[in-house]
C-alpha cells in the first residue's frame, strides 16, 4: 500500500469513528479544535519535519488567516472566499519575509520568526480601527449546516463543523503525504539532512526552504480562517507568541517526522488541558511535567514511539 | 537634552535587566548548546522569594541570598531531572523540554506563592537623583552595576578558571571534553546552577523597578532571548550589548517616535542586524566542514 | 565534451594561505587526480570548484565560461556533481531515495503537482526510481535499495554517494577520497567504477590517498603541497619527480614511496 | 467498543448529578495576562458558595460551583462555556473576566438561553441589550465620564493620557477620547505602554512636555499603573493624576507607595467602608465582603472580586425570588431585581438596562496618607 493511501485510510477511519466517543456537542467542539490544530501542525510538519526549520512565529500566519476571514467580509468578500484570500495573503507574506530570514540558521531563525509573530500580534492589537484591538472582533457567521441539509441530513452546527474540518484535515494530510514522497518533498528531506549534499545535486536550498515555509504558512492560515469561522470571534491571541509555541510543541510532541504525529500532538495537547481541569491550580504544573516527561522518554515524539510499539507487537 | 538623558536612563535600566537575563542564557548555551526558555522563571524565583521573605520581615541581605539559593536548587533540579536524561536529543526536543519546565515552574510558583504582584523598596531608597535635568532612580544604578558585575565575572569565569574552560570545552566538542577527562555532567550542572543564580540575581535587583509576579518570566525570557540573538549567541559581550541596545531602542522609540510600536522597533532592528550579520553583532557564523 | 579549467586560484583563511596560484585543466573522458599530503588544500580546492567557498583570486571556468562564485546548485545545473570526504548521506532516507534525490534536475519541478499527486508528478517519480535503481545496481547496491541509508556500512555509503552523483548524469564529477576506509576488494571495485565513468565521457576529478589506485586510473595528476601546485603531468612524470616524492612523503617516506609507486 | 463503554462509564460517574443541586458555572481568567482580575473573582465566587451552602443553600438546594480557567483566551473560554452548557448543564454562568472573552461568549449563551453575568467592563456587552446577558462592573465609559466630570469641575481644559495596551486600557482609552471630545477637553498627549513594561519614563517625559497640559489620566490595570505612578513621582511631575477603577485596590497603594499620594480615581464603596454613612444600604454588604474575603485569602479586596461577588449574589437572588432555578426564570428574575445592594453599587435592572448601575455608584476618591478619602 502506498504511504498516501495508508495515511488516507487510517486518518479517515479514525476521524469517522471518533464521533462514537462523543456524547455531546462539547466533545465535538474539542474534536473541531483538535482538527484545526492538526491542520496547522501538519504545516509545521512540512517545515520542521521535512526541511528541518524551526519557526516560533507560525501563529502570525494563523492570525493572518483568522483576521482575513474576520475583516474581509466587510469589504464585500464572501466569508468562504476569505479562506482563499487569507491563504494567498499568508503565502505572499511568507514569501516576502522568508527570503531574508530563511538564510538564518537554528536559533537565529527562531528569533526572526518569533519577531515576525510578535509584529503581527502588535499590528492586530494596535490597529483597532481595522481589527477591533485587543478585545477582538466578531466574525460574520456562515451557514455550515446548509450543505448537509442539501443532502437531507439534519445536523447540529458543531457536528457540521466537525465533518467540515475532518474533510479539511484529510485533504491536508493527503497533500502533505503526497509531498513527502514526491520529487519536491525528497528535495526538502535532502536539504534537511545535508544542505551541502542537496546543493551539490542541483537542489536550490534557499528556494526549497522557502517553498516549505510558504506551504506551512498556508496551512496555518487556513486553520486560522476555520477557527475564526467556527468561533465567530477573533482576538489577537491567535497571533500570540504562546500560540506559536503551542503549534511547535504539538509538532514535536507528536513527532515532527510524520503527519500522524500532527494528529497525535494536536489531540494530546488540545484535550489534555480539558482533562487537567480537575487539578485546578495544579493544572499548569501537571501540564509542564507531562511535557517534560514525554519528551525525555520519547525524544522523537509520540508517533514514532507508538509506531515502534506496534512493530514490536507484530514481531 | 534632559529628555535625551531621561530616555537613556530608561533604556539603560531596562536594557541592563534584559542583559542579565541574556547573560544567563549565554552561560547555559555555552555549556550545552541549549537555549533554556525557563531562564525567565529563574528571574521570577529570585524576585518572588525575596519579596515574600521581605514581606514576612526578613532583611534584604538575608532574603536575597536565600532567593538565589532557591533558584540555584531549581536550576540544578531542572538539569538533573529534565536535561540530563534527554542528553543527545534533537535540539527542538530540548527546547520543548525547557518550555515545559517554564510552564511547570510557573505553575509551581503560582501554588507556592500567589498570583499577586509583588515588589519591595529599592536598596538605596526611592528618592530619584537629578542628573542633567533627568531623574534616575538609585535602584537603576544597582541594576546596571549588577549586570556589569555579572558580565565581568562571567567573562573571567569562562576564560580564566578551570571550570569555565571545562564549560567551553564541553560546548565545542563534548566527546573531546570527555576524553580530556572533563566530567561533562557536573560541568553542565554547574552551568545551570550559575545561570539560575545569574537570573535570580537579576530578579532580586530588578524587582523594585519592574515588580514581579508568578508569570513575569515569559516576557523576561522573550526579551533576554532577543537580546542574546541581537548580540550573537554565546558571546557574553553580545548579551550585554544586545540587552542594553534593545532597552535603548525601546526607550528612544517610545520617546521620539511612538510608544505603540516600541517593541516592534526592537524587533525591526534585530531583523536588520541579522540581515547583514546573520550571526548577530558579536557572534560568529561557523563554517561548515565538508 | 566538458572541460574544467582553474586559473590561478588562491584563498586564505584567517591569514593562512590555503591555496596559492593553483591552475590546471581537467578534460572529459579523463581521470584527473589531485594528490598531496594532508592539509595540502585538496578538499579546499574541491569546495572552491563546487562553489562552497569563494576564491580570493583566480577563476573557475567550465568549457571556457567563467563560473567563479556561482552557487553550488547552479554549478550542479551546469553538469557538476561530487562526493564528500566526510560522508554527506541523507541518513533518514532509504538508499533508493538518496539516489533519487540525485535526479532532482531531471524532474519536473512543480510543488503543487507534487502535493496533489498529479499524474505528471507520479510519472516523474517512477522515472527517477528507475534511473536510481540502475545507478544503485551499477555500484552494486541493488539489493539494499529500500534499507534506510543510516543502516548501511561505511563502504556501502561510499558507493551510495557515488551512485547519487552518477545519477545526476553530470559531465563533471568530483570524487573526494571515494575509497577511503574501504578494503582492498571494495577499493578495486570503486577503481573500476571510476574508470568506467570517465570512459563514458565524463570529466572526473579525484582526490585519493590510495596511490595504487591513483596511479592505475589517472590520466593526469596534480600534486599540491602547502596550497601550491608542485607538479603536474601523467602518472609517469609525477612518479619520477623526486621533488614530489620528497614533498609528499617526506625524506623518510621516500623509500616506502618508492616501493608503493613502483 | 470496549473502550467506548469504559469512557462513558467514567464520564457517567464523573457527571452523576447529586440530588437537589443548583449548578452555576464560571469561566475566568484565573491565570494568564488577566489573572489580576480572574484570581480574586474566582476566590470571591467560592466564598459566596461556601457561605450560602453553610447557611442551608437557596430554596433548600445546595449550590454547586464549576469554575474553569480560560487564561483570558477567548478560544479557550468558548470551549469552557460549551462545556458548562453541554456537559455540566449549569443554569447560569458568571464570568468571563475580560470584555474580549465576554464578547466571544455572548452568542453561545444567547443561543443556549442560559443567563450570563459578565464581569467585563466594555459597554458593548450590554449595549444593545441582549436577552440573557447581564454585567456587574461599571462600564469604562462611566469611569471616563466620572473622571472628565471631575477634571471639568476643576476648570482644566488640556489633559494627557497614558494607557495600557491590554484590552482594558485600549477600550477605556477609546471611551475617554470620545468623552473628552464631548466635554470639550483637549487630549494633548496620548501615549501607551505594554502591560508588563518596566519603565514608562519616556512616555511620561513626553506628556510632561506637552504644551499647556493640566492633568494626566492613566487607564489600565495590573502592575502598569503602579509603574506609571512611580515613574510619575520619579520625574517629579506635579500635575493632577487620575487613575482608573482598574486599580481600585489597596494593593495599588502598596505597589505604588508614596508616589500614589494625591492620585484620584473613580471607585466603588468597597474602598471606603468606614467613611460610608451608617444608613448607606451598601455598608453592611461591603463590610461583610471585606472581612470574609480578607479572612479567607489573606489578601486585600479588589473591585474585581467585588464584581464577581455581586454577580453570583444577583443570580442567587433571582433564583430565590423566583423560587426556581430554571435558566429562563433566572433571567426573568435578574431583570426584575430592584434596589439590590451589592459591593459595587445598588443594582436596579430592567428590560432595557442589564447593568443596573448608574454613575452614583461611582465615587471619586483621592489617596491621602496611604488611604482612600472622598475627593473634594
Amino acid at each position: 500500500m502506498s504511504p498516501v493511501l495508508r495515511a488516507f485510510l487510517i486518518i479517515s477511519a479514525l476521524l469517522l469513528l471518533a464521533p462514537l466517543l462523543f456524547p455531546s456537542v462539547y466533545y465535538y467542539r474539542i474534536g473541531v479544535l483538535v482538527l484545526i490544530n492538526t491542520l496547522s501542525v501538519t504545516g509545521m510538519v512540512v517545515l520542521l519535519g521535512y526541511v528541518g526549520l524551526v519557526s516560533l512565529g507560525h501563529a502570525g500566519f494563523f492570525a493572518i488567516g483568522a483576521y482575513a476571514t474576520a475583516v474581509l467580509p466587510a469589504y464585500g468578500i464572501p466569508p468562504i472566499l476569505t479562506i482563499l484570500v487569507g491563504a494567498i495573503g499568508a503565502a505572499l507574506v511568507a514569501a516576502f519575509i522568508g527570503k531574508p530570514i530563511l538564510r538564518l540558521k537554528g536559533h537565529y531563525l527562531a528569533i526572526a520568526t518569533l519577531g515576525f509573530g510578535m509584529l503581527v500580534w502588535m499590528v492586530l492589537s494596535k490597529e483597532a480601527w481595522l481589527t477591533g484591538g485587543p478585545d477582538g472582533m466578531v466574525v460574520e457567521s456562515i451557514d455550515v449546516k446548509a450543505p448537509f441539509e442539501l443532502l437531507g441530513i439534519k445536523i447540529k452546527t458543531a457536528i457540521a463543523w466537525y465533518w467540515i474540518c475532518a474533510v479539511a484535515v484529510v485533504i491536508g494530510i493527503v497533500l502533505a503525504t503526497n509531498l513527502a514522497n514526491s520529487p519536491a518533498g525528497r528535495a526538502m528531506r535532502a536539504v534537511h539532512e545535508s544542505d551541502v549534499a542537496a546543493a551539490s545535486l542541483g537542489i536550490d536550498v534557499a528556494r526549497t526552504k522557502l517553498t516549505a515555509f510558504i506551504i506551512s504558512a498556508v496551512y496555518a492560515s487556513v486553520a486560522g480562517s476555520l477557527l475564526a469561522l467556527f468561533n465567530r470571534y477573533v482576538t489577537p491571541d491567535t497571533a500570540d507568541f504562546l500560540h506559536s509555541i503551542e503549534i511547535m510543541t504539538m509538532t514535536v510532541l507528536g513527532g515532527a517526522s510524520s503527519v500522524y504525529g500532527a494528529l497525535i500532538g494536536a489531540l494530546i495537547l488540545t484535550s489534555l488541558p480539558q482533562m487537567l481541569t480537575v487539578f485546578a491550580e495544579y493544572e499548569n504544573m501537571m501540564f509542564g511535567a507531562i511535557m517534560i516527561l514525554t519528551m525525555v522518554l520519547m525524544r522523537q515524539g509520540l508517533a514514532p514511539a507508538i509506531a515502534q510499539l506496534f512493530s514490536r507487537g507484530r514481531k | 537634552m534632559s529628555e535625551f538623558v531621561q530616555f537613556c536612563f530608561s533604556g539603560l535600566t531596562v536594557g541592563a535587566i534584559y542583559a542579565s537575563v541574556a547573560l544567563g542564557f549565554t552561560l547555559i548555551y555555552n555549556a550545552s548548546g541549549v537555549i533554556n526558555f525557563s531562564q525567565g522563571e529563574f528571574v521570577v524565583i529570585g524576585g518572588m522569594t525575596t519579596a515574600v521573605l521581605i514581606a514576612s520581615g526578613v532583611p534584604i541581605w538575608l532574603a536575597a541570598p536565600i532567593a538565589i539559593i532557591a533558584a540555584v536548587i531549581a536550576g540544578m533540579t531542572l538539569y538533573k531531572l529534565a536535561i540530563e536524561p534527554a542528553r543527545g536529543a534533537p535540539l527542538v526536543t530540548l527546547i520543548i523540554i525547557t518550555i515545559g519546565a517554564s510552564i511547570f515552574l510557573r505553575g509551581l510558583m503560582q501554588t507556592v506563592f500567589d498570583k499577586q504582584i509583588h515588589r519591595y523598596e529599592g536598596f538605596s531608597g526611592e528618592q530619584s537623583i537629578a542628573i542633567f535635568g533627568a531623574a534616575l532612580l538609585p535602584q537603576s544604578i544597582w541594576i546596571l552595576g549588577g549586570s556589569l558585575v555579572v558580565f565581568v565575572l562571567l567573562v573571567w569565569f569562562l576564560s580564566r578558571t578551570k571550570a569555565g574552560n571545562a564549560i567551553r570545552a564541553t560546548s565545542s566538542d563534548i566527546l573531546a571534553a570527555k576524553l580530556a577527562g572533563i566530567n561533562t555532567n557536573s560541568t553542565m550542572m554547574l552551568a545551570f546552577a550559575l545561570s539560575a543564580a545569574t537570573g535570580a540575581l537579576a530578579g532580586v535587583l530588578a524587582t523594585p523597578v519592574t515588580f514581579t509576579s508568578y508569570d513575569a518570566g515569559v516576557l523576561m525570557a522573550l526579551k533576554g532571548f532577543a537580546a542574546m540573538m541581537l548580540g550573537g549567541v554565546g558571546s557574553p559581550a553580545g548579551a550585554l550589548i544586545g540587552g542594553i541596545l534593545i532597552g535603548l531602542i525601546e526607550a528612544f522609540t517610545a520617546g521620539y517616535i511612538s510608544s505603540d510600536y516600541k517593541d516592534a522597533a526592537a524587533f525591526l532592528v534585530i531583523f536588520l542586524v541579522l540581515f547583514f550579520m546573520p550571526g548577530g553583532l558579536f557572534g560568529m557564523v561557523r563554517v561548515e566542514r565538508v | 565534451m566538458t572541460s574544467l579549467t582553474l586559473e590561478n586560484i588562491g584563498i586564505s583563511f584567517g591569514g593562512l594561505r590555503a591555496l596559492d596560484g593553483v591552475s590546471f585543466t581537467a578534460n572529459s573522458g579523463e581521470v584527473t587526480s589531485i594528490i598531496g599530503p594532508n592539509g595540502a588544500g585538496k578538499t579546499t580546492l574541491f569546495n572552491i570548484i563546487t562553489g562552497i567557498y569563494q576564491p580570493d583570486i583566480g577563476k573557475v571556468l567550465i568549457d571556457g565560461t567563467d563560473v567563479t562564485g556561482e552557487a553550488p546548485h547552479d554549478l550542479a545545473r551546469r553538469g557538476m556533481a561530487r562526493t564528500f570526504q566526510n560522508l554527506q548521506i541523507f541518513e533518514q532516507m532509504s538508499a533508493l531515495d538518496n539516489v533519487m534525490a540525485g535526479r532532482h534536475l531531471h524532474e519536473r519541478r512543480n510543488v503543487l503537482a507534487d502535493m496533489f499527486g498529479l499524474p505528471s508528478s507520479r510519472k516523474c517519480n517512477r522515472e527517477s526510481a528507475i534511473a536510481a535503481q540502475a545507478a544503485l545496481k551499477r555500484v552494486g547496491l541493488g539489493g539494499v535499495a529500500n534499507r534506510p541509508a543510516g543502516d548501511l556500512s561505511y563502504g556501502q555509503l561510499k558507493r551510495l554517494e557515488i551512485a547519487r552523483a552518477l545519477t545526476t548524469e553530470a559531465s563533471l564529477i568530483l570524487f573526494d577520497e571515494p575509497a577511503a576506509g574501504c578494503n582492498a576488494v571494495e577499493s578495486r571495485e570503486i577503481d573500476d567504477l571510476i574508470s568506467s565513468i570517465a570512459s563514458d565521457g565524463a570529466a572526473v576529478i579525484l582526490i585519493e590517498h590510495d596511490m595504487r589506485m591513483v596511479m592505475r586510473i589517472s590520466s593526469h595528476i596534480i600534486v599540491l603541497d602547502h596550497g601550491r601546485k608542485i607538479a603536474e603531468g601523467t602518472p609517469e612524470t609525477v612518479r619520477k619527480s623526486p621533488q614530489v616524492v620528497e614533498a609528499y612523503l617526506g625524506v623518510h617516506g621516500a623509500k616506502e614511496a618508492g616501493a608503493a609507486l613502483a | 467498543m470496549k473502550r467506548f463503554l469504559a469512557a462513558t462509564t467514567i464520564l457517567a460517574t464523573l457527571c452523576a448529578p447529586a440530588i437537589a443541586e443548583i449548578k452555576i458555572g464560571a469561566t475566568l481568567a484565573i491565570t494568564g495576562p488577566a489573572s489580576f482580575l480572574g484570581d480574586p473573582e474566582a476566590k470571591s465566587l467560592k466564598m459566596v458558595v461556601d457561605q450560602v451552602n453553610k447557611a442551608g443553600g437557596i430554596n433548600g438546594e445546595m449550590i454547586k460551583l464549576i469554575i474553569y480557567d480560560d487564561g483570558a483566551n477567548p478560544n479557550k473560554a468558548r470551549t469552557f462555556a460549551i462545556r458548562l452548557i453541554e456537559e455540566d448543564e449549569v443554569v447560569a454562568v458568571v464570568g468571563a473576566s475580560t470584555s474580549g472573552t465576554t464578547m466571544a461568549l455572548i452568542p453561545l449563551f444567547e443561543e443556549a438561553e442560559i443567563p450570563f453575568v459578565s464581569l467585563g467592563g466594555a459597554i458593548a456587552i450590554i449595549d444593545p441589550v441582549k436577552s440573557y446577558v447581564f454585567k456587574t462592573p461599571h462600564t469604562d465609559r462611566m469611569a471616563c465620564s466620572k473622571i472628565f466630570e471631575d477634571i471639568a469641575a476643576r476648570g482644566m481644559k488640556k489633559v494627557g493620557m497614558i494607557s495600557g495596551t491590554g484590552g482594558f486600557g485600549a477600550s477605556m482609552r477609546k471611551q475617554c477620547l470620545e468623552i473628552a471630545t464631548a466635554t470639550g477637553i483637549e487630549v494633548v498627549a496620548d501615549e501607551t505602554y505594554g502591560p508588563k513594561d518596566a519603565d514608562m519614563t519616556p512616555q511620561l517625559t513626553n506628556i510632561r512636555n506637552a504644551e499647556g497640559i493640566q492633568a494626566i489620566i492613566n487607564p489600565g490595570f495590573g502592575q502598569g499603573p503602579a509603574v506609571v505612578t512611580r515613574n510619575y513621582a520619579q520625574l517629579g511631575i506635579e500635575l493632577p493624576f487620575y487613575q482608573s477603577h482598574g486599580v481600585a485596590s489597596n494593593s495599588y497603594i502598596e505597589l505604588a507607595g508614596k508616589a500614589s499620594e494625591g492620585v484620584r480615581l473613580p471607585a466603588t464603596a468597597l474602598l471606603i467602608p468606614d467613611l460610608m454613612a451608617a444608613d448607606d444600604p451598601q455598608k453592611e454588604v461591603v463590610l461583610n465582603y471585606i472581612s470574609s474575603y480578607t479572612e479567607m485569602t489573606g489578601e486585600p479586596v479588589s473591585t474585581f472580586g467585588g464584581y464577581a461577588y455581586d454577580g453570583l449574589r444577583l443570580v442567587l437572588e433571582a433564583i430565590r425570588a423566583k423560587g426556581s432555578s430554571k435558566p429562563k426564570d433566572i433571567r426573568d428574575g435578574l431583570e426584575e431585581i430592584q434596589g439590590f445592594a451589592g459591593v459595587t453599587g445598588v443594582f436596579n435592572f430592567s428590560a432595557t438596562d442589564h447593568l443596573g448601575l448608574d454613575l452614583s455608584a461611582f465615587r471619586m476618591l483621592e489617596i491621602r496618607d496611604g488611604g482612600w478619602t472622598p475627593a473634594k
